[in-house]
């Protein structure tokens, strides 16, 4: 089976630090790839070569196989790859639904629409506060609120509701769930199977183990920079999984579960 | 079962319903909301403030259609310049190029008419083509050589007003000259008066392009999208905003606004002359920033920017009217920028 | 042998300056001189003035030609110059002192000043006495040429000065208000506009040079007052002498920088050559290179040319 | 026993939004007090206002039983209370070690420190250090790195840091373990357990039950801007503490347990 | 036994030494290293490059200890009013009232001794005073009321300037006149000549005040937390900052080094004149934004102002003695500012 998203040979270095270091990536067509790995590791800066939000030092990306050069996230976006980045990316002084539907906004039918390019925002706001219900996010008081001024949790949930919205072809989540409660974490990983469960294949960044091992089809350890070894949640227990970021245990050989 | 899936078993029963957003809405909180959603609001409560203070000091001198149409007439040229700044800074940049622009497109419009032999439009449209080209070398620079913003406007400032002296040679072109032979160039000049209120084309031009801009900002998604750039250009180009071609689109329109001020400017003074539009780059950040728009990008309206104009020109005219003589006009207009800043920051207090 | 100048003018925006470098680039070629020239930004701007002294000082030039823009300011720096074996010659604005330049060729900014006012007051006859009057100035910062123009007016159109050395100090109630206008089209315009809104009757106006005459009228013509108030004007450009003949601006006086400059630079040729200084006018401390009056409408006692005539000797 | 640290009647309005809503609060010498609640409940806003960095709309906060008006984080601070705030609270442009001892910088002994008032770089340097290897976050290359080009784990690891290593009072931490691998989280809930053991009290917010339970003596449940229940974890379940705070379940009576 | 638990069995046998900061150091990665932690470096390239191309096309004319020491003295000014400047933009402010409060603070001196009888310390000492007092009621404004420092400035800038030319009487002081009475107040102009190279004193100051600074930012508390200040404020109020503290000593701290260049300017103009420092705001901004600091706050060092004020310095010197006129001077100073930037930006990144 071919991989619908890989990388290889992903070199990526910020003066003396090294983020990347020839690193290898496999995602295979609708499942679940968890990836793990320490503080540091390099799993943000990975998937942002994957997204286009920085372009590696050296290093291929094939979209379905063909080789492809994401020079901005725009260009990932129009090929079908939605992100959560760590960061969320959120412009802070606007609101929830002026952020949801950022670069892909819904103008009115007709004359207002097609001429003036008027936003419809009624639909916006609608259709913003529908996702975010599906999230269980109903602290939200008011969805015209900015965004500078939602807590830490709701704030991740808005990037998780666009993004799931709006991924057609992968969907990269980098740690969705951090500052999320109990609820609103049960709701972002039913909807990650949700998601799946469509056809869409997920990268998933955690350090929630149980997390990882409750959804994850495969999982993708990070370490140093590169790909340490891509293990089968159902052959190894969380703990030979953190025992092989964090090095203390010699890892199986890659290609072993390598799909 | 793992502990937190333990956990999680406190959620089975879960029956929250879907945040209701009614609230008591007294008169305060409906004043407070209007406040926040509509941060141009205080500006003008600003103006109006100083409108009737000046009213009530100066009775129908001030206080008459005619002194108050003719306040408009003297912010209009600022007003546009300053329509054009706030894009700018409304993306985390600022144009010290504006009055250059102005300037060289009207005296591109003036040689071209009289010492080139263009006809009329032609000219007009050559200047505006010209401030629209060194818009566009502006925002290319800065979007794509990511130079900052106040180095490329501040370098293009003297590159743009050298190059008007050079070109016109100092010399000015006579309100008469043009008057016979390309009344065209004074287009912005004309007026019409109702009951005592002068309005010139110029100022129509200028209140139907604040109106405009106001509308694109908030109503299209290359609107919000400025707005994006300005607060966070790292988290709008994640998130899917061409960052770029925003950007220099925002200094090629601005650069085409500068250009539409030069051909008002021509109908204001008249005539065409290479020094004028020295103080706009200063005014018209003053006017935006008076009009609650932050340097810092992101935030504000450009209804705002229209009452920044206004209530300098107010004081301005008000001043005078007093009979301030001109250093003191020039003192005391600082202090009542420092203290009309102060109410405008007083009023978001309270009412937060 | 070759002989360097250095032509340094308040600013090279001003028409005013555009011509006198001119008349000292046309003269320099004739002499065989290398002219360099510089100007401040902005009038006042005084210290790009002494950085272009300096700079002609370490280009070894043999003379300067300076119309300085803080006349007492600038002394230092010109004494270096002489000191460094330059002959400095000030061009329209004479320093103070007056003998701090090695030769002064200027025209006399009161006596313009005065010419106009007198006029005024003679077009005016016995309404003189009610005039309403508006004073549309350079700038805050009050240059000397602004004081000396404004004073020479009210002096001239007989009002009691008070501190010669500033304007906006008298007390005349027939002084509607003064404003500044930065010596152009827009701020003539707004000046006029504030002080029009002050006082709709006014019916004389004294501007400091052309350009903010011409805004001034704009503003007039907005209040449909254009053809009921005289204006006066300082500069004899060529624009503004063709203003004096539509009747735009009543009488201007006019001053001839092409002439300073060409005296300047064959003083500094004469100088490189025979080390001789030039002489002042007699009974003046300063070669003045004179001002005339041009209007179409002569008053009794005022001496003056017509605009064809202007047009003639207008310079720019 | 008196409270350490408590609060009466807080109240907070952002606009048409209620962050607080009459809140009480208690802590008590030398505890453990976890805090807990759903997004948006106003955890954070609570501590804000214990750590001076918002000034409650009404009621009052003590420390050691005086009422005590902190206007700013700085005066928190010298009375002994320091902050990890969930957003961290960092200059982005400095160095780690610029940050660890921003406003309670070291000087060089002698003349130089004294006199010139030069900072002992070396020193702050080594300890920083030192501080960030006790909390195993091994991968950080750089101690002179701007924080804005660390990982999000390192990040949150470097406030962590610097609030153990300063607090002498009280130690608030919102959501410490957020971005943190297994490791560094493990390294953290010690570290929570050592400062504890030194007596100095704790308030922790975090999502993660597991490590809630693990390490809280009490439990103070949050819901829609106030105290909703404070409760013993030896006396409850997990899914019980998650009824509470999602309102699926009554509370007990808040006094039962408040010590 | 829980899960979460249960994963970190896996961390039992954990062996992770510290991380090893070691490196190959080629000679690359070394400049590269250099440009990094010396963002000052930049700026100093550029400068070295430009000294060279104009002393190429100029030779000895230029290239001469005189000449090069000319420049210095015609930058000492803009530079010390730049250090000012420089605080200030390090803490996301702008100073518009640097020229105007180093204006006033110069007519003081002269005035007090002249038209009061003051003897000449006492009136310098007062000089001194406003400024500090000027720059002190900018910082309170800035850090009490929360005001926009551009406006804050801009209106002191008006109120300043207006000042100066009321309470001058736009008289001018003759050099003759102080140095026959009051030679103190030219303290600043005399100089002493190494082998050709001339220093002044005001030279002196200038350098010794960037050095200071340079290392006060650097190596105390105080510097520290103005980056802070400037990079991100309300990180730095929650750690611990006294934010409003440090922003009132810095715009204070700035009033007084402006008064110190009235000082200086004084020595260099040998008179007390009220229209000197018109363009000393957008030169000293120019050259602070050129020296590589950023307008947003908290990134670049003072030394880059340094590099930046003389490369305009160079620049106006170099073209002014190749014979370029004034406005074509203007013109090749704007393409020029643009190019530095260009080239600057270009280094950061090959040396990413
Ligand atoms: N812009 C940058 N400049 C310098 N170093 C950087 C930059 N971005 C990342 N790094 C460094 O690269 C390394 C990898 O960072 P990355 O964010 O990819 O880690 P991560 O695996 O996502 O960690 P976490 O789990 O904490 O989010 C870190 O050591 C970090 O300090
Ligand atoms: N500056 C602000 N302006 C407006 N509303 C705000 C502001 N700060 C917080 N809020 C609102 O107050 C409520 C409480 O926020 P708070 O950050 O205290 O929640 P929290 O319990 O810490 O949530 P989380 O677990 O997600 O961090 C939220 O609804 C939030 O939107
Ligand atoms: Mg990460
Ligand atoms: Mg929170």
């Amino acid at each position: 089976m071919q991989a619908i998203l890989s990388a290889r040979g992903l070199d990526k270095r910020y003066g003396r630090v090294t983020a990347l270091d020839n690193c290898d990536f496999d995602l295979m067509p609708g499942e679940i790839l968890a990836v793990i790995g320490d503080n540091g590791a390099g799993k943000s800066s990975l998937i942002k070569v994957l997204s286009g939000a920085i372009i590696p030092d050296s290093g291929e990306v094939f979209l379905d196989g063909r080789k492809v050069n994401f020079s901005s996230p725009i260009d990932a976006r129009l090929a079908g790859v939605e992100t959560v980045y760590q960061t969320l990316a959120m412009s802070p002084a606007l609101s929830i639904a002026d952020n949801m539907f950022m670069g892909r906004e819904l103008r009115k039918p007709g004359f207002l629409g097609s001429v003036l390019r008027q936003l419809d925002r009624a639909a916006m706001e609608r259709i913003a506060r529908d996702k975010l219900s599906d999230l269980g996010l109903t602290t939200i008081q008011n969805i015209n609120q900015a965004v500078e001024t939602l807590s830490g949790g709701q704030r991740q949930g808005v990037a998780v509701a666009r993004a799931a919205a709006f991924g057609s072809k992968v969907i990269i989540l980098d740690e969705p769930t951090a500052a999320l409660g109990v609820k609103e974490s049960r709701r972002v990983l039913d909807l990650i199977q949700d998601v799946r469960g469509r056809g869409i294949p997920i990268i998933l960044i955690s350090h929630n183990m149980p997390h990882v091992f409750e959804v994850a089809d495969r999982i993708h350890v990070h370490r140093l920079g590169r790909r340490l070894c891509v293990i089968d949640p159902k052959d190894y227990t969380m703990s030979d999984a953190v025992a092989f970021m964090t090095g203390a245990k010699a890892p199986p050989d890659i290609a072993a579960s390598a799909a | 079962m793992s502990n937190q899936t333990e956990a999680e078993a406190g959620l089975v029963a879960r029956t929250e319903p879907i945040a209701s957003f009614d609230q008591q809405l007294t008169l305060v909180s409906r004043i407070q909301h209007a406040l926040h959603s509509n941060p141009a609001l205080v500006p003008l409560i600003v103006l109006l403030l100083s409108v009737a203070v000046f009213g009530a000091l100066l009775g129908t001198k001030f206080f008459s259609s005619f002194a108050l149409t003719l306040i408009l007439q003297q912010v209009a040229i600022v007003g546009i310049v300053g329509a054009a700044q706030s894009l700018v800074i409304l993306t985390a940049g600022i144009d010290l190029s504006v009055g250059a622009i102005m300037v060289l497109s009207s005296v591109i419009m003036g040689q071209f008419t009289f010492r080139l032999g263009l006809p009329p439009a032609l000219a007009v449209a050559c200047g505006l083509a010209v401030g629209t080209f060194i818009g566009f070398v502006n925002g290319w620079l800065v979007a794509r050589v990511r130079l900052p913003p106040f180095i490329v406007t501040l370098g293009m400032w003297q590159i743009a007003l050298a190059a008007n002296f050079l070109y016109s040679g100092n010399e000015t072109i006579r309100a008469q000259e043009i008057e016979a032979h390309a009344p065209l160039l004074q287009f912005f000049g004309r007026s019409f008066t109702i009951g005592g209120a002068v309005f010139t084309y110029g100022v129509i031009f200028f209140i139907v392009l604040v109106l405009v801009l106001a509308y694109v900002l908030r109503h299209t998604a290359w609107g919000r999208h400025v707005y994006a750039v300005g607060d966070d250009p790292e988290a709008a180009a994640l998130s899917g905003v061409n960052t770029r071609r925003i950007l220099i689109s925002v200094y090629t329109l601005t650069g085409l606004i500068c250009a539409f001020a030069g051909w008002v400017l021509i109908g204001r003074i008249g005539s065409v002359s290479p020094t004028s539009g020295q103080s706009a780059n200063i005014e018209s950040i003053t006017a935006v920033v008076i009009g609650g728009i932050s340097l810092f990008g992101g935030r504000g309206s450009i209804l705002g920017m229209f009452f920044g104009a206004l209530i300098v020109g107010v004081f301005s005219l008000g001043l005078r009217l007093l009979g301030a003589d001109a250093q003191w006009t020039y003192l005391l207009i600082g202090a009542l920028i420092i203290g009309a800043v102060a109410v405008d920051q007083w009023i978001r207090k309270v009412s937060a | 042998q070759d002989v360097t100048a250095c032509l340094i003018t308040k600013t090279d925006t001003n028409p005013f300056f555009v011509k006198m470098k001119e008349g000292a680039e046309a003269k320099a070629a004739e002499l065989g001189v290398t002219l360099k020239s510089f100007a401040g930004r902005i009038d006042g701007d005084h210290e790009t003035q002494v950085a272009a002294i300096e700079t002609c000082i370490a280009d070894g030039a043999s003379g300067i030609l300076i119309a300085a823009s803080d006349t007492s300011a600038i002394v230092q720096s010109v004494q270096q110059a002489r000191d460094a074996g330059l002959v400095v010659i000030a061009l329209d604005t004479p320093l103070t002192p007056i003998d701090a330049a090695d030769a002064t060729f200027a025209t006399d900014n009161f006596l313009a000043g005065e010419l106009i006012g007198k006029w005024a007051a003679g077009k005016l006859g016995d309404e003189a006495a009610n005039a309403k009057i508006a004073m549309l100035n350079l700038g805050i910062s009050q240059p000397t040429v602004d004081v000396l123009r404004n004073q020479g007016f009210l002096q001239g159109f007989g009002i009691e000065l008070g501190d010669p050395n500033k304007w906006g100090d008298e007390t005349d109630p027939r002084i509607v208000g003064h404003d500044v206008t930065d010596g152009n089209e827009e701020g003539g315009r707004r000046a006029m506009e504030n002080l029009l809104a002050k006082d709709p009757t006014i019916n004389v106006v004294h501007t400091i040079n052309e350009p903010s005459a011409a805004g001034a009228y704009e503003a007039l013509k907005s209040f449909g007052r254009e053809n009921d108030v005289l204006i006066v004007s300082v500069d004899g450009g060529c624009p503004g002498v063709a203003n004096v003949k539509e009747g735009v601006i009543g009488a201007t006086s006019q001053q001839y920088p092409l002439q300073m400059a060409a005296l300047g630079v064959e003083a500094i040729r004469a100088w490189a050559d025979t080390g001789a200084k030039p002489e002042p006018t007699p009974g003046k401390d300063f070669f003045d290179t004179g001002v005339a009056l041009v209007t179409d409408e002569p008053v009794e006692g005022v001496e003056s040319i017509d605009s064809d005539e202007g047009a003639a000797l207008c310079w720019g």
